[in-house]
């Protein structure tokens, strides 16, 4: 058995692995729709969802069943072949994006097949991130084009014609950081981002206008607000995916939140150094900060879920309080525990705060009118992330010489 | 370990369907999309070679070679959409008046 | 500044007139416009005066300045080059005086005229290529006064261009004229297809004239190249000095304005044949057949001419005819070798002609544009100064002495006189002709001035013309008067000046005239003087008292119509060529052949595409396919050793 | 028969599979598609033979830009079905055997010369993207700048193109 284990590990571990990440991912991304929601509610002074389980955080779920069970129709005149392929384009290339995203510094070894945190560690992991959401374009316009609809055929074209035009910017806002590290390793990007001294030598100081293109660039990829044109319902009923219901419609749902996190990582990656502690090295006491921010964190919830006014929320929120307790006493506790923490914790916590201001922007912001758009894509993103690359460069070789 | 003919040979099958492509379709996009795939092949046989003499000379000119496409394709789509508008048709044999 | 050096300022003066004359003198005032072109003129005749008194100064040297480069191709070489001899110092006088009399007259004259400062223009333009051709030093440039002159011949004599027949008369001056310069340019190749050069005389003697002068002169009767050149030479004289065959136009050119003819159409351009057969005399005293054509052409056309003159009722053509024979008379002159005399009777005509011509402008001014003589008579007394004028004129003209006429025509008549061998038939055409001219001049005079008057008081009121016409009027009478002094001595054994200032130009080439005693000489005068009177006499005779047109019948009709030549020349000439031209080469050359090769080009093209378009189907597919094949053909040449083991075998 | 031989043969067969099927589909969309497809597979082989920034170039460019505009072209012109006219006859008796012929052509000088060829290096040797960069920039300078010259006179091309007339 296990001789056969070690035998496939390099098949038999990424499984595994694949397997972890997508049940996290999916976790994550249907309680990101709850925090939205709740989020967005209190930005517009509502309570937001709190039927379903207390502070209706069992909606996901139920979310997740009614999209399972409802009813599935197929418009007329639908090309078949493009219609179910969109959905699944889009979901696929949106998880497989992920795949090459370093989670953390340690390595460690199941089975006697050494491995790290994150699926693939590929040298040349940003091309290929650059790849899969270039190719991510094709399942927005085919679900446009395919479900025979003017709202969508539009949502489509608008979201293909705005993709690619903000992929230049996106891709040239790297750039910079690329002539930093010297390498395409999303891995040895953060790594050359570390040095003794924190959040001092990261790329976000020197990067800081290659920062604000990236990140404008990439909402507009992900079709958020106040990008989010291709499903302007106020113009297009829901845009690309009008025609689509149930579960291809949570396919694109959960896609976009996907691609909402893996945008978050890439910053956090590239500009934020990735899972470095914004603190110098030398601060050892600040790897207790996981369990400081859990233990309070644990103990509010247990006693805001006493007084919780049904029975469910009185048993399940002290729960989850408590459980929340114990884990930060185990990181304190148990010091390889502590260690392996450290960069989870700062990668998610920089990726949470990414996905806050998402949603803050999303609970605040107009959105653009389409030429806007198109004219501040390529008359403003494009030439300023352009000089961006340029000065960074002059300064690259100043600094040789 | 791939023999280089192999990957030749393959280049040449998707080259030659591309001629056939070239020839058989009737729309004008699907024909420039022959035009695309004959390139890929040349660009295979490039890789190929670049790889079995071990210069890198032959990736560089894929690089090239997919530039010009990029270009090829800016314009070409450009004229062809042109073309749609004024004569209503994408079907090469039936758009063969020079004059408007 | 020696005026010498820069030469080229006499002829450039009249041009530069003419340039602002014609260019914005549009809308000037007539004062400005007489200013401008009589400014131009005098001031050149003043140059001309200042050049010849440096060349007597300067001991008569013969100057010559090559001034710019015009064309130099290969061998050959033409440039503004100007030469000043005793010869071109005649001509220039000549030109620049006469001239500039003759513009004074013009601003009386062409008072009332329309296109006033168009005329000016032309004329001042008449003179700087005048004043080119006498100052030449080579046959190009001589050339380009000589078209020059004839293009202002052309634009004036058509200057009234509303007026068909003188549009008419314009073009056929122009044509003829291109019929004797297609003669002179033959001559010109020759000359220099020989000698390899055009100009004149050169330093290093390479000049034309040097080496004909080296060269052994034609036997009589052999038509060597030196007698084909002079030959061709002389046709292009008898087109621009209106000689037998080409004299037609200078009758007709009577359509300009008065001064036309008398500065273009009698003083001047007509003499420029005489000019240049002068010029080139070295050339003509080689080639002695050509010398005796000359003689003979000159002679015919004098008497000729004269007779025609007879009966012509058109004031202006009876002078134009009489300009004709004077003409022929000097090339009579030097046809026998007597070239100074022949230059000097081109002098006092260019004094006596003007003198006429004008002089018949006045009356014709005077008569309110009539020009038919049997509508005058009687004049005498109204327009004194015009009369009196024109009997120096008629005098001068018929030989009387001591006027111009007689020493010069005298000097001829004796030169042919004393040629061998038919110097005696020549002498007695040439006596006949003068007969015929005192007669035909008085016959003017009468029938113009002294008959009863045959026009209408109360249409015409006759008036004498203003002072600015009379004055030039009373100076040419008195230069026709003294004109011919110079020769005066030479009727008492003296010498005649004239000539001897001539004679370093023609030296050797003169020699008849001297020859014989001065007993022959006086009673050849004699004789000349008995002609002219003979000629008064009759004509005093036959229209005095009451005259009435003579009904023109015979003898009388045939002279009318001028031996019907115009006729002749219509139905032997013209007719043929406008027949050629419109059968031959309109409809079957240009239409058939030229258009029909081109149709028959363009035809064909169109069947060739026709077949061939079809290739051109338009449709990609079968351009692909095109494209296809030319890949395979491509890759069999390539792949043909792959093909081929055993060529490859080696290669491998 | 090793992984790497296995991994060619997919992929070569689904680029040749997808090949065909863009000859065969009669609908542009399907078409394009169908190129994507043979596009990834051949950024696979790419991959396969090491020329790890090749792959990522044509996934980018060509998958993530060029294709895309084709796809966008179809949609905007909204293109139906193709229809199978057969007004050229050069195209339709000739065709196929020139095609052949090419194909033949090629085919006999590979197999001539495939003996003389090295085979390819296996997937495990990358070509680094830093040797690609330096070949780039200093001996194939001059056509680099040069395409840049060629991107700048397509811009100004299909904006002239594009705009309507006015």
């Amino acid at each position: 058995m296990t001789d056969f284990l070690t035998k496939y590990a390099f098949l038999i571990v990424p499984i595994i692995k694949i397997a972890i990440l997508v049940f996290i991912i999916l976790t994550v991304d249907a309680y990101l729709t709850w925090i939205e929601r709740k989020v967005i509610a209190h930005i517009q002074a509502r309570w937001g969802p709190h039927r379903v389980g207390p502070h209706g955080l069992l909606q996901p779920l139920a979310d997740g069943v009614k999209f399972i069970f409802k009813e599935d129709p197929l418009p007329s005149h639908v090309d078949k072949l493009a219609y179910f392929l969109a959905p699944f384009i889009t979901l696929m290339l949106a998880l497989t994006s992920l795949a090459v995203i370093p989670f953390g510094p340690q390595k460690f070894t199941v089975f006697g097949y050494e491995t790290h945190v994150g699926i693939a560690d590929v040298n040349i992991s940003l091309l290929v991130l650059f790849s899969i959401t270039a190719l991510s374009v094709y399942g927005i316009a085919l679900a446009g084009w395919a479900s025979n609809s003017k709202y969508s055929l539009l949502g489509g074209l608008r979201s293909s014609a705005q993709m690619i035009s903000y992929e230049l910017a996106l891709t040239l806002s790297v750039v910079g950081v690329l002539l930093i590290a010297g390498d395409f390793s999303l891995r040895s990007i953060v790594v050359q981002q570390s040095s003794g001294h924190g959040l001092l030598t990261w790329n976000i100081f020197p990067q800081i206008i290659g920062f604000l293109c990236f990140y404008i660039a990439a909402i507009a990829e992900t079709n958020r607000v106040p990008f989010d044109l291709p499903e302007a319902e106020s113009e297009l009923v829901a845009g690309f995916h009008t025609e689509y219901a149930s579960m291809k419609f949570a396919m694109f749902f959960i896609a976009e939140y996907t691609n909402m996190i893996t945008v978050s990582c890439l910053a956090t990656i590239l500009f934020f150094g990735g899972w470095l502690s914004p603190f110098p090295t030398a601060w050892t006491f600040t790897h207790y900060l996981p369990s400081v921010i859990l233990i309070p964190f644990g103990i509010w919830v247990f006693f805001d879920g006493i007084r919780y006014e049904n029975l469910f929320g009185r048993l399940m929120l002290p729960g989850v309080g408590s459980a929340l307790v114990v884990i930060g006493a185990a990181l304190a506790f148990f010091p390889f525990l502590n260690d392996a923490i450290q960069g989870p914790f700062w990668f998610l916590a920089k990726v949470f705060t990414f996905l806050f201001v998402y949603i803050w922007m999303r609970g605040t912001l107009p959105r653009f009118r389409y030429d806007q758009l198109m004219s501040f894509g390529w008359k403003f993103l494009l030439p300023v992330s352009i000089a961006n690359v340029v000065l960074t460069s002059i300064v690259i070789l100043w600094r040789m010489h | 370990m791939v023999p280089t003919s192999y990957y030749l040979i393959l280049s040449a099958v998707l080259f030659g369907l591309g001629i056939v492509a070239f020839v058989f379709k009737r729309n004008i996009i699907t024909i420039f999309m022959a035009i695309e795939l004959m390139l890929n092949a040349v660009n295979l046989a490039f890789v190929a070679f670049s790889q079995s003499l071990g210069k890198t000379d032959g990736e560089v000119f894929v690089l090239f070679v997919i530039v010009v496409a990029a270009a090829e394709a800016a314009v070409g789509l450009g004229i062809i959409i042109l073309t749609a508008r004024n004569r209503r048709s994408l079907n090469v044999e039936r758009v063969d008046l020079l004059k408007l | 500044m020696p005026i010498l050096n820069h030469l080229w300022i006499i002829p450039l003066l009249p041009l530069l007139g003419s340039a602002i004359n014609g260019l914005l003198g549009k809308d000037w005032p007539k004062s400005t416009v007489n200013s401008v072109a009589l400014g131009s003129t005098g001031l050149s005749f003043l140059c001309a005066l200042e050049a010849v008194r440096e060349f007597v100064a300067g001991g008569l040297q013969p100057f010559r300045r090559e001034f710019v480069d015009w064309i130099v191709a290969g061998n050959f070489r033409a440039g503004l080059d100007l030469q000043l001899d005793q010869l071109t110092v005649v001509m220039l006088l000549v030109v620049t005086g006469v001239g500039f009399l003759i513009h004074i007259y013009s601003t009386g004259y062409m008072a009332h005229e329309g296109g006033y400062y168009r005329f000016f223009s032309y004329l001042n333009l008449f003179m700087f290529f005048m004043l080119i051709l006498v100052l030449a030093a080579n046959f190009v440039l001589l050339f380009v006064g000589w078209e020059g002159v004839g293009l202002c011949s052309y634009l004036l004599i058509g200057f009234y261009f509303l007026r068909k027949s003188a549009s008419d008369a314009g073009k056929k001056a122009f044509i003829v004229n291109r019929i004797g310069d297609f003669g002179f340019m033959l001559g010109m190749f020759l000359l220099f297809r020989t000698f390899h050069s055009l100009d004149f005389n050169r330093p290093d003697l390479k000049g034309v004239f040097d080496q004909v002068a080296q060269a052994p002169a034609d036997a009589m009767g052999q038509f060597g190249i030196l007698t084909v050149a002079a030959l061709l030479l002389f046709v292009g004289a008898t087109g621009k000095s209106a000689q037998i065959p080409l004299y037609v136009w200078l009758p007709d050119a009577m359509e300009g304005p008065t001064p036309v003819s008398a500065l273009i159409h009698a003083a001047t351009m007509v003499t420029a044949g005489v000019y240049v057969v002068a010029r080139s005399h070295v050339l003509y005293t080689h080639a002695p057949t050509a010398m005796y054509v000359v003689a003979i052409v000159g002679c015919a056309t004098a008497f000729f001419a004269a007779t025609i003159g007879l009966v012509q009722s058109d004031i202006k053509k009876v002078l134009a005819y009489s300009t004709v024979s004077q003409l022929g008379y000097m090339f009579l002159g030097c046809g026998v070798g007597a070239f100074s005399a022949g230059i000097f009777h081109l002098m006092t005509h260019a004094f006596f002609k003007a003198l006429l011509f004008l002089s018949a402008g006045s009356v014709i001014h005077a008569m309110g544009g009539e020009q038919d003589m049997w509508h005058m008579g009687g004049l005498w007394s109204k327009i004194k100064v015009t009369a009196w004028c024109m009997l120096f004129g008629t005098i001068a003209i018929a030989g009387f002495p001591p006027f111009a006429a007689f020493f010069s025509k005298d000097a001829i008549l004796a030169a042919a006189y004393g040629h061998e061998p038919a110097g005696k038939i020549l002498y007695g055409v040439g006596l006949l002709a003068a007969v015929l001219t005192s007669f035909y001049m008085f016959r003017l005079i009468f029938l113009t001035f002294f008959t009863e008057q045959r026009y209408d008081e109360h249409h015409v009121h006759v008036h004498e013309s203003p002072k600015n016409m009379t004055i030039p009027l009373m100076i040419l009478a008195f230069l026709s008067l003294t004109g011919g002094w110079f020769a005066l001595p030479a009727l008492f054994g003296g010498k005649d000046y004239f000539a001897e200032f001539l004679s370093p130009v023609f030296g050797s080439a003169e020699g008849a005239g001297e020859a014989m005693p001065a007993s022959l000489e006086h009673i050849l005068s004699v004789v000349a003087v008995v002609a002219a009177t003979a000629g008064l006499l009759v004509a005093w005779r036959m229209y005095r008292g009451k005259v009435k047109r003579g009904t023109s019948e015979g003898l009388h009709k045939l002279l009318y119509n001028k031996y019907y030549v115009d006729e002749i020349y219509q139905a032997l000439v013209v007719g043929p060529l406008v027949w050629l031209s419109r059968n031959v080469l309109w409809k079957a050359v240009d239409e058939g052949v030229i258009d029909g090769t081109i149709h028959s080009i363009a035809h064909g093209t169109a069947v060739v595409g026709d077949t061939v378009r079809h290739a051109q189907s338009g449709n990609t597919r079968s351009y692909a396919v095109w494209v296809l094949i030319g890949a395979v053909v491509v890759f069999a040449i390539i792949f043909w050793p792959v093909l081929h083991p055993a060529l490859f075998g080696g290669a491998r | 028969m090793s992984a790497s031989l296995i991994i060619f043969f997919v992929l070569a067969l689904l680029a040749i599979f997808a090949a065909v099927s863009l000859i065969l589909q009669r609908h542009p969309i399907h078409s394009a598609l169908s190129l994507i497809v043979v596009m990834v597979a051949l950024a696979g082989l790419y991959l396969l033979m090491g020329a790890e920034f090749v792959a990522a170039v044509q996934i980018i460019v060509y998958g993530g830009a060029i294709m895309v505009l084709f796809v966008f072209v179809i949609m905007l012109l909204n293109a139906e079905e193709e229809e199978r006219t057969n007004f050229s006859k050069m195209a339709r008796f000739a065709g196929i055997p020139l095609a052949l012929a090419i194909a033949g052509f090629i085919a006999a000088a590979i197999a001539r010369n495939a003996g003389s060829l090295p085979a390819a290096e296996p997937s495990g040797a990358l070509t680094s993207t830093k040797t690609l960069s330096n070949l780039l920039f200093s001996d194939f300078v001059y056509p680099f700048e040069l395409t840049s010259f060629l991107i700048l006179v397509a811009i100004l091309g299909a904006i002239v193109l594009a705009q309507r007339e006015n």
